[in-house]
């Protein structure tokens, strides 16, 4: 599903948090947005699910194939959500619903979009969770009960059940280690690419986002700051923030090339366990008695 | 058109009364009755609806205050006035079905000394009582002679119960009256059914009469508009507006009572025990101001004894309405507005807050600065009846024939006039009612000019009715209301 | 289970004390019920005796067990005025209290939630306007007032129009359920709005709060409505918090229904209560003022529980007052 | 509660001056509440009314248009007049004069009233957020238990040894909406008491004192200024309720609830006497209640942007 | 740094367990024998997945928190030691949530100081808190007078920092200081640590970080914690470039992408 932005202006309690903005997403495209923290990146996601706060104001145009989003009626928006577009929440823990127990959490936009019978349902949930890597009894817990990586994978698996034609993705790793973080990027990756649906994906990190996105707009203080495809700007930003955002993730990235051996090491230090232990043995051996005793 | 027929039909038959008769009718009254045991239970909230009513006495009061027969139907008493003889009526009977007899009687008076019942102090110069129940005659001999002992029949201490009947007396009631109790419903309501077994000629004539205690005078006045209640006794004065108004469907009437409004000043009070201040504060009262300000039914009155009992005299003229004659006493005691006297008034809740309010602002012209405090009735009775300590009392006074307060010093008045004492004490022990009279008037102008206490008024009951409404009775009805004669017509 | 328990326990303790607190306070009061029944014009002998025959010369620790024996046995004694026991006095006083609080609650929810509803959803600002002064005003109207401005209204006999009873409750009771229920309409539209107003405030605080939480938003990109998700999932996640205001709620009312019942007529547990302790018919009292207690703390466990039951962040908690509120 | 926020403010004003910033603005933290206040709508109609409210009772110490003791059982009730503006009462005294003298009385109950409430409830919040759990934990249930008294019940009794007095009112009321502050303040004090920055306060060796005045109390100041402003309402609608039963604001004393419970009785006759002090409770308690929404708003410097410059 | 040198802080053998009830079984252990120590001026890292232990161990060293087992002894000392907490500065994970909120910015980089330091005038107090916000970088005349809400993540991350060094404490602790803020931001951060190891050069270090980036960054030592075991134990550049360990080898793979 294409998306075009034109001219998007979104202001809160006037403050203008978003100006004159113009996006792109072709159908099958996978889209990254880049910018500093407070940028308004979440705004604009917001903004195409029509989901601004109560109190913002917004002009311009949003298309979502060849629907209207602004000024479009709450039914009409309804209507889209969940089934045409999927979101994923920059902060699972806040937005997943507290009372529901995530399989009818993931459930929920088969339940409002389909008319589909529970046991349908939830075989889909459990295909669902499967692919992003939960266990099956996962299902019927609540979510405070999940770890933050677990609460950011079933949000995932939320916008991700009736396969939308386009997926909002705003930071949805952030909570992850980056074992699953590899495993989440390449799946939504993936399903975007199998599907034909297009993607606009939101993150601080820059592995991650070579890895999602093909092309990469850079926001800056609400407006497009830059734009191109993704390898192109970060190998050769123009504007300042852009080179800013690129030369500080360049230096910050691990890179096993350059591991600088600025550091002094303790000598006689052992990386290993039984080393350590050994040394602590002998320098504490009171430890060691009380340790004993328990 | 079947309608028709029926309506037709039903005036056909002639019973055209009974047809518009109402079966039921509610009176609203206003102080409720914590339970039904008159023996024990004092308040005339009891009086008012069961004498007459539920149980009869020996003897009977008129709505004029008159001792008339009832059970007894007549009674001889000796020239010495120490033998009372009294003649039963026959075919007398209980509501439960037992019948009434001359042993009944004399076990009823006989318990009431035997276990000090309320009121049975009033029986104190009775030496026995004495049944013939072949004669049907019940005889009463007395130490001492007692003008008071007929009148006193008439109240609880001449009250016949059933010797025989068991029965919870604080929830259930079993008499010889018109009316058999029904239902109790603490707080709210009582209802009476006609007795079918009344063997008298007091027969009821509605069948059934149902109190309605209604505290708030907003819900009481609400009450009769919509017509919940047919009777209101009482009704505020100032409520009244709109029924006075309203001629064409209410008729409004004040009778005549024998509430005083007595406004006691402890006589051994550290202050009130001049008698200038008590005589100043009597002169700053302006009577007619705050019978006024209640809407203009209450009568004015100067001494302990209301009209409608022995003994009574006009004594308004003792103590008129004189502010200088007052601000003089007051200068005498020592006080002015300058140095102004502390004074509290103790009263308790039910008489609102304005009466309090007016007398402060009456006496503070002649530099008396009253404080009123505002009392739950049980706190009035700890502080200022028991413990006699107070200044100021206010408390409606509602009992007839009770002059013996003033003659009893360890009353809370703390009033002690050895004369009084002995004028009261030869009036009652006259034989003859003008003796009784004469003295009990010359006792009680002593008492009001000795200044123990202020009489506001002479508290007059207005009675409101829906236009229907027959045989209410209006004089007295706070404490005696007999309901047989009463029927509404809608 | 742990938790049921331990909440039961407290709230055996809680009654404990409030029987120690409630006897003790209601002794230091003056005047008893002796005298109150002796009157005017008693002989001081006769209160005494009174006073022997209901026991009041006994030591107050004596009379103290006596109570605490009977309530343990569920007999909340006699009341010395009316002769009637506690039970059945307080059962026919309940029987006019309870419905007529349950109503008011019922009116002020029927008002308050959709009103507080439509104030979160309304998005045109005069709108929002409009609801927050009727909220204001609604709960700003002194009780006094407020019930008679509805009598002067809508009361048969003195109203404009003539639609309820202004006072008073039908004679036999709830046998005659539909005038029964009439005869409560007025009072308890007089509490029900004021405390709807409140209740309106607070729905629409609670939710305001979650309507801004990113629950509201998931629910709406999984495809609801704002109106769907505000009432499916924000009445659900304020559900708990409503649940506890109702229950204090409760409690307050009874302050309100006081005034009510006086102005009403209507012989129930407030008015009953301000009568028995003017009459000092102690006994009466203070196993009335148990009885609320006991009813107040029940309501506080009945909260609890269902706090926890509508929370399944809860139920994994011992101690509520560490995560909710 | 403003005051330690204003002391705060002119606290951290001092060291502004002493860090050689530029100082464009030096206006004292005072004058912007002020202005934010006027500012609103809401805002100007409570300042308004208080200032009204606090106005009329200060004139009627020294005046009144009629004086307050003069009765006159003639003319009751009467209708208003050019003597009588509002006419008169039951015992013929002057209504408009009644009125503002109780406004006094109601100025003072409010004050006393939300006074105790705001000591009782800050020494509960202290206890709840101990970090001795076994205080904090039956304090909670404690309070729990004893919120469900209702007020009128402890008036009632305290009014037996007391009489009716103001004390019954102000200890009654006061003792309940100390317990709901105490309630409603938890979360936010348990916020606080449990945030990262009472952690390294107390890490860096602050003591339960230092973090109660300096962490806790400030971050509860907003819900402790909404909660006593309603508090200030309920208080003036108890006054009515509790003098009606008889309990509250003693007979002579003149107080709204005076005017109210005495001439509700002739609401029917005289329904006039009964609309200005009806409509005086409404207007003030609505005030009172806005003006703790506007206020919270304004001396908070999360809220109150003028305060942050 | 030469062998004669000794630790700070020792945590020796640390079993830690987590949940209600007296039972060790129904209780959750979180952290298995875990040892670690930090010499003078050396950055420690701790990284690991999620719910590894790494807070709570930390924690534990600097006595917000006890064992279960083990023990934490400060220059020898076991703990608790008095001066600990004096000699320590903490900086949280959340910038705003540690910094409060109706405090200006000022106030707060100066608590410590008027906690600890009765001795010190206000003005003197005034000073070490400017000199303070000037070592991470912020100019005291325009932040000075803030409030946390009008600073932006990386600011008030600085901020939090400020605070942590304004009493030049012996050991800094710092939690995930920087996962809330974008990458330009971090950047500042780190420049601030910099200047700060440079300014007292024996002040220990212990940072907790899920970015590698970040750990080559800064740290000296690295441990690597997973499911409450020490997975591995060594120089940066060594764990980093050679890990022992299967886990440490994924965690690198899954970051260089
Ligand atoms: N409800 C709101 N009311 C007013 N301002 C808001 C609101 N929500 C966000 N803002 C402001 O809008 C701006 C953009 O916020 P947004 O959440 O889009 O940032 P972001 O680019 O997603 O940042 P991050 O990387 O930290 O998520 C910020 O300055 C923020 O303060
Ligand atoms: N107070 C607590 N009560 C019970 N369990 C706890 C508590 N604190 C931490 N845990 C558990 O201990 C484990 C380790 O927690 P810790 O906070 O040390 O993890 P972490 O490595 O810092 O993780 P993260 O990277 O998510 O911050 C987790 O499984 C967590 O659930
Ligand atoms: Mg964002
Ligand atoms: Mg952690």
């Amino acid at each position: 599903m294409s998306v075009e932005i034109r001219g998007l202006n979104v202001t809160i309690d006037g403050k203008s948090i978003i100006r004159d903005v113009n996006m792109d997403i072709a159908d099958g495209e996978r889209v990254g947005l880049i910018g500093s923290s407070g940028s308004g990146k979440s705004m604009i996601s917001r903004a195409i699910m029509g989901l601004l706060p109560t109190n913002a104001t917004v002009s311009g145009s949003i298309r979502l194939a060849d629907r209207q989003i602004v000024g479009a009626s709450d039914r009409e928006l309804a209507d889209l959500r969940g089934r045409y577009v999927g979101m994923v929440f920059q902060n699972p823990a806040a937005s997943l619903n507290p009372v529901m127990t995530v399989s009818r959490q993931i459930a929920l936009p088969l339940r409002l979009h389909y008319d589909l019978t529970r046991t349908e349902r939830l075989d889909r949930v459990q295909a669902m969770l499967d692919k992003v890597g939960l266990p099956a009894d996962v299902a019927t817990k609540y979510p405070h009960e999940l770890s933050g990586g677990q609460q950011q994978r079933v949000g995932i698996a939320t916008a991700l059940i009736t396969s939308p034609r386009f997926i909002i993705a705003d930071e949805p790793t952030t909570a992850l280690d980056s074992i699953v973080q590899r495993h989440i990027v390449d799946l939504l990756v993936s399903l975007v690419d199998d599907a034909g649906a297009s993607m606009l994906f939101i993150t601080h990190d820059f592995a991650v986002l070579s890895r999602a996105a093909t092309c990469c707009y850079v926001l800056d203080n609400g407006a497009i700051a830059e734009t191109g495809t993704t390898a192109d700007l970060l190998d050769h930003p123009s504007t300042e923030q852009a080179v800013h955002l690129v030369s500080a993730a360049r230096e910050l990235s691990l890179n096993n090339a350059t591991i600088a051996a600025t550091s002094a090491c303790v000598t006689g230090m052992t990386a290993s366990r039984g080393g350590t232990e050994q040394t602590h043995t002998r320098l504490y051996d009171s430890d060691i008695r009380q340790e004993d005793g328990e | 058109k079947p309608n028709k027929q029926t309506n037709t039909t039903v005036v056909g038959t002639g019973n055209v009364a009974a047809s518009n008769t109402a079966d039921s009718i509610t009176i609203g009254l206003k102080l409720t009755p914590t339970n039904l045991d008159i023996r024990t239970t004092s308040g005339s909230a009891l009086d008012q609806v069961l004498i007459g009513n539920v149980y009869e006495g020996l003897v009977a009061r008129d709505e004029n205050n008159q001792v008339v027969p009832a059970i007894a139907k007549s009674w001889d008493e000796s020239a010495d006035g120490l033998t009372y003889t009294f003649h039963l009526n026959d075919n007398m009977t209980f509501s439960n079905g037992d019948a009434l007899t001359a042993e009944d009687v004399s076990w009823s008076i006989n318990q009431l000394i035997k276990n000090q019942y309320h009121d049975a102090e009033s029986l104190n110069m009775v030496k026995s009582v004495t049944a013939n129940d072949n004669a049907k005659t019940v005889t009463i001999t007395l130490n001492t002679a007692n003008s008071n002992l007929l009148w006193t029949l008439t109240g609880r201490a001449g009250l016949v119960f059933d010797k025989d009947a068991k029965y919870d007396a604080k929830t259930e009631a079993i008499g010889s009256g018109p009316y058999l109790l029904d239902k109790f419903v603490t707080n709210d309501s009582i209802t009476f059914k006609v007795n079918p077994t009344y063997w008298g000629t007091h027969k009821a004539k509605t069948q059934t009469v149902i109190i309605k205690y209604l505290a708030d005078d907003n819900a009481a006045v609400n009450a009769l508009k919509s017509g919940d209640v047919q009777v209101l006794a009482p009704i505020t004065e100032n409520l009244a507006a709109p029924f006075t108004k309203d001629s064409e469907h209410y008729t409004v009437k004040a009778g005549d009572d024998t509430d005083k409004y007595v406004m006691a000043f402890n006589s051994k009070g550290e202050k009130t025990a001049d008698k200038r201040v008590r005589q100043a504060i009597r002169y700053a009262i302006n009577h007619d101001e705050l019978i006024a300000s209640r809407g203009g039914a209450d009568k004015a009155l100067g001494g302990p004894i209301p009209s409608l009992d022995p003994g009574y005299e006009d004594l308004t003229g003792l103590y008129p309405y004189d502010l200088d004659k007052a601000k003089s006493l007051m200068a005498e005691a020592g006080y002015s507005e300058d140095k102004p006297l502390q004074l509290t008034i103790t009263y308790a809740n039910i008489y609102g807050t304005e009466i309090g309010d007016q007398l402060r602002s009456q006496l503070a012209k002649i530099g008396i600065d009253l404080k009123v405090n505002v009392v739950e009735f049980s706190t009035w009775l700890q502080d200022v009846y028991t413990n006699k300590n107070y200044d100021i009392s206010l408390v409606d006074h509602n009992e007839s024939h009770d002059f013996y307060q003033w003659a009893d010093p360890t009353y809370y008045y703390n009033y002690d006039n050895a004369e009084v004492q002995k004028l009261y004490a030869q009036a009652i022990a006259a034989t003859d009612d003008a003796t009784r009279d004469t003295l009990l008037a010359k006792a009680a102008k002593l008492v009001s000019e000795d200044a123990p206490a202020d009489w506001l008024f002479n508290y007059r009951v207005t009675t409101a009715w829906a236009n229907g409404v027959k045989g209410f009775p209006v004089n007295l009805n706070q404490t005696l209301l007999p309901l047989y004669n009463v029927t509404y017509t809608k | 289970m742990r938790f049921i328990v331990r909440r039961l326990l407290l709230f055996a303790a809680a009654l404990f004390g409030v029987s120690v607190v409630v006897f003790v306070a209601l002794r230091i009061l003056p005047g008893d019920v002796a005298s109150v029944m002796a009157g005017l014009n008693s002989p001081a002998s006769r209160v005494d005796a009174l006073r022997e025959q209901f026991g009041l010369n006994r030591p107050l620790t004596v009379q103290y067990l006596d109570w605490a024996g009977g309530l343990v046995r569920g007999d909340f004694g006699t009341s010395i005025l009316t002769g009637r026991s506690v039970t059945s006095l307080v059962a026919g006083r309940a029987a006019i209290t309870f419905p007529l609080i349950v109503l008011g609650l019922l009116i002020a929810m029927l008002i308050g939630i959709p009103l507080g509803v439509a104030a979160t959803l309304a998005r045109s600002s005069w709108a929002r306007t409009a609801f927050h002064v009727i909220a204001l005003i609604g709960g700003a109207i002194p009780a006094l007032w407020g019930g008679l401005l509805l009598v002067l209204l809508f009361s048969r006999g003195s109203g404009l129009i003539g639609l309820f009873p202004s006072q008073g409750f039908p004679l036999d009771g709830w046998a005659t359920p539909v005038t029964a229920l009439w005869s409560l309409i007025l009072p308890a539209l007089t509490v029900g709005i004021i405390v709807g107003a409140s209740l309106m405030r607070y729905t629409r605080s609670a939710l305001g709060d979650i309507a801004a939480s990113g629950h509201i938003d998931m629910a709406m990109a999984c495809g609801m409505t704002r109106r769907q998700a505000v009432i499916q999932v924000g009445l659900r996640l304020a559900m708990p918090q409503l649940v506890s205001v109702i229950g204090l709620t409760f409690a307050e009312m009874i302050t309100g229904v006081m005034v009510i019942e006086n102005l009403f007529a209507l012989p129930g547990i407030g008015s009953g209560l301000v009568t028995d302790l003017g009459n000092r018919d102690l006994i009466a009292v203070q196993s009335e003022l148990f009885l609320l207690a006991a009813f107040f703390l029940a309501c506080g466990l009945l909260v609890d529980l269902l706090h926890r039951a509508l929370d399944p962040r809860l139920a994994s908690v011992a101690n509520i007052s560490e995560v909710v509120s | 509660m403003s005051e330690s926020a204003t002391s705060r403010q002119s606290r951290s004003q001092s060291q502004s001056a002493q860090s050689a910033a530029a100082e464009s603005s030096a206006q004292p933290a005072a004058t912007i509440i002020m202005r934010s206040l006027w500012q609103r709508s809401e805002g100007k109609f409570s300042l308004i009314v208080l200032g009204l409210w606090l106005i009329v009772a200060i004139v009627s110490i020294f005046w009144t248009p009629q004086p307050l003791l003069a009765t006159d059982g003639y003319h009751v009730w009467a209708a208003p007049s050019a003597a009588h503006w509002l006419g008169t009462d039951g015992t013929g005294a002057d209504v408009l004069s009644w009125l503002m003298a109780g406004s006094r009385t109601n100025l003072l109950i409010v004050i006393l009233t939300v006074l105790f409430a705001a000591a009782f409830g800050m020494l509960l919040v202290a206890a709840m957020v101990t970090r001795c759990s076994a205080l904090a934990a039956t304090s909670v249930v404690v309070i729990d238990a004893l919120i469900s008294i209702p007020t009128v019940l402890l008036a009632l009794i305290l009014a037996v040894p007391l009489g009716a007095s103001i004390a019954v009112i102000v200890v009654a009321c006061g003792f309940g909406y100390g317990l709901n502050l105490a309630r409603v303040a938890r979360s936010a004090a348990l916020l606080a008491a449990r945030s990262a920055y009472v952690e390294s306060a107390m890490a860096g060796g602050a003591s339960g004192w230092w973090v109660f005045t300096r962490h806790i109390v400030p971050n509860i100041v907003p819900v402790l200024l909404v909660q006593l402003s309603l508090s200030a309402g309920t208080a003036v609608l108890a006054e009515s309720g509790l003098t009606y039963l008889g309990i509250g604001v003693p007979s002579g004393v003149p107080s709204w609830g005076h005017s109210l419970a005495t001439s509700v009785k002739f609401i029917n006759v005289y329904p006039l006497t009964v609309l200005w002090p009806g409509l005086i409770v409404t207007v003030v308690v609505v005030a009172l209640n806005v003006f703790g929404d506007v206020l919270r708003d304004a001396i908070d410097p999360l809220t109150n942007t003028g305060l942050r410059r | 740094m030469t062998t004669e040198l000794t630790p700070v802080l020792t945590a020796c053998h640390i079993d830690k367990y987590f949940g209600r009830g007296g039972a060790r079984q129904h209780r959750k252990q979180v952290l298995f024998d875990v040892s670690v120590d930090v010499y003078p001026g050396e950055c420690l890292a701790v990284i690991g997945g999620s719910g590894s232990g790494k807070s709570t161990l930390t924690r534990i060293m600097l006595g917000l928190e006890s064992a279960d087992s083990g023990t934490v002894s400060y220059n020898g000392h076991p703990l608790p030691v008095a001066n600990l907490r004096r000699e320590s500065g903490l900086v949280f994970q959340d910038p705003f949530s540690s910094l409060d909120p109706r405090w200006r910015v000022s106030q707060s980089v100066a608590e410590p100081l008027r906690i600890q330091r009765r001795d010190l005038s206000r003005v003197e107090i005034d000073n070490r808190a400017c000199a303070a916000l000037r070592t991470v970088g912020l100019d005291p005349t325009i932040f000075a007078d803030r409030f946390p809400i009008d600073l932006s993540g990386g600011q008030a991350q600085r901020v939090a920092i400020a605070r942590a060094i304004v009493n030049e404490p012996k050991i800094i602790l710092a939690d995930e200081p920087m996962s809330a803020i974008d990458v330009a931001a971090r950047l500042q951060i780190l420049d601030a640590f910099a200047t700060i190891r440079e300014t007292w050069r024996d002040m220990a270090m212990i940072i907790v970080s899920h970015d590698l980036g970040i750990v080559q960054h800064v740290a000296d030592r690295v441990l690597v914690l997973h499911d409450g075991h020490v997975e591995e134990y060594g120089p940066t550049e060594q764990v980093l470039a050679s890990p022992a360990s299967d886990y440490t080898r994924q965690l690198i793979d899954a970051a260089t992408l």
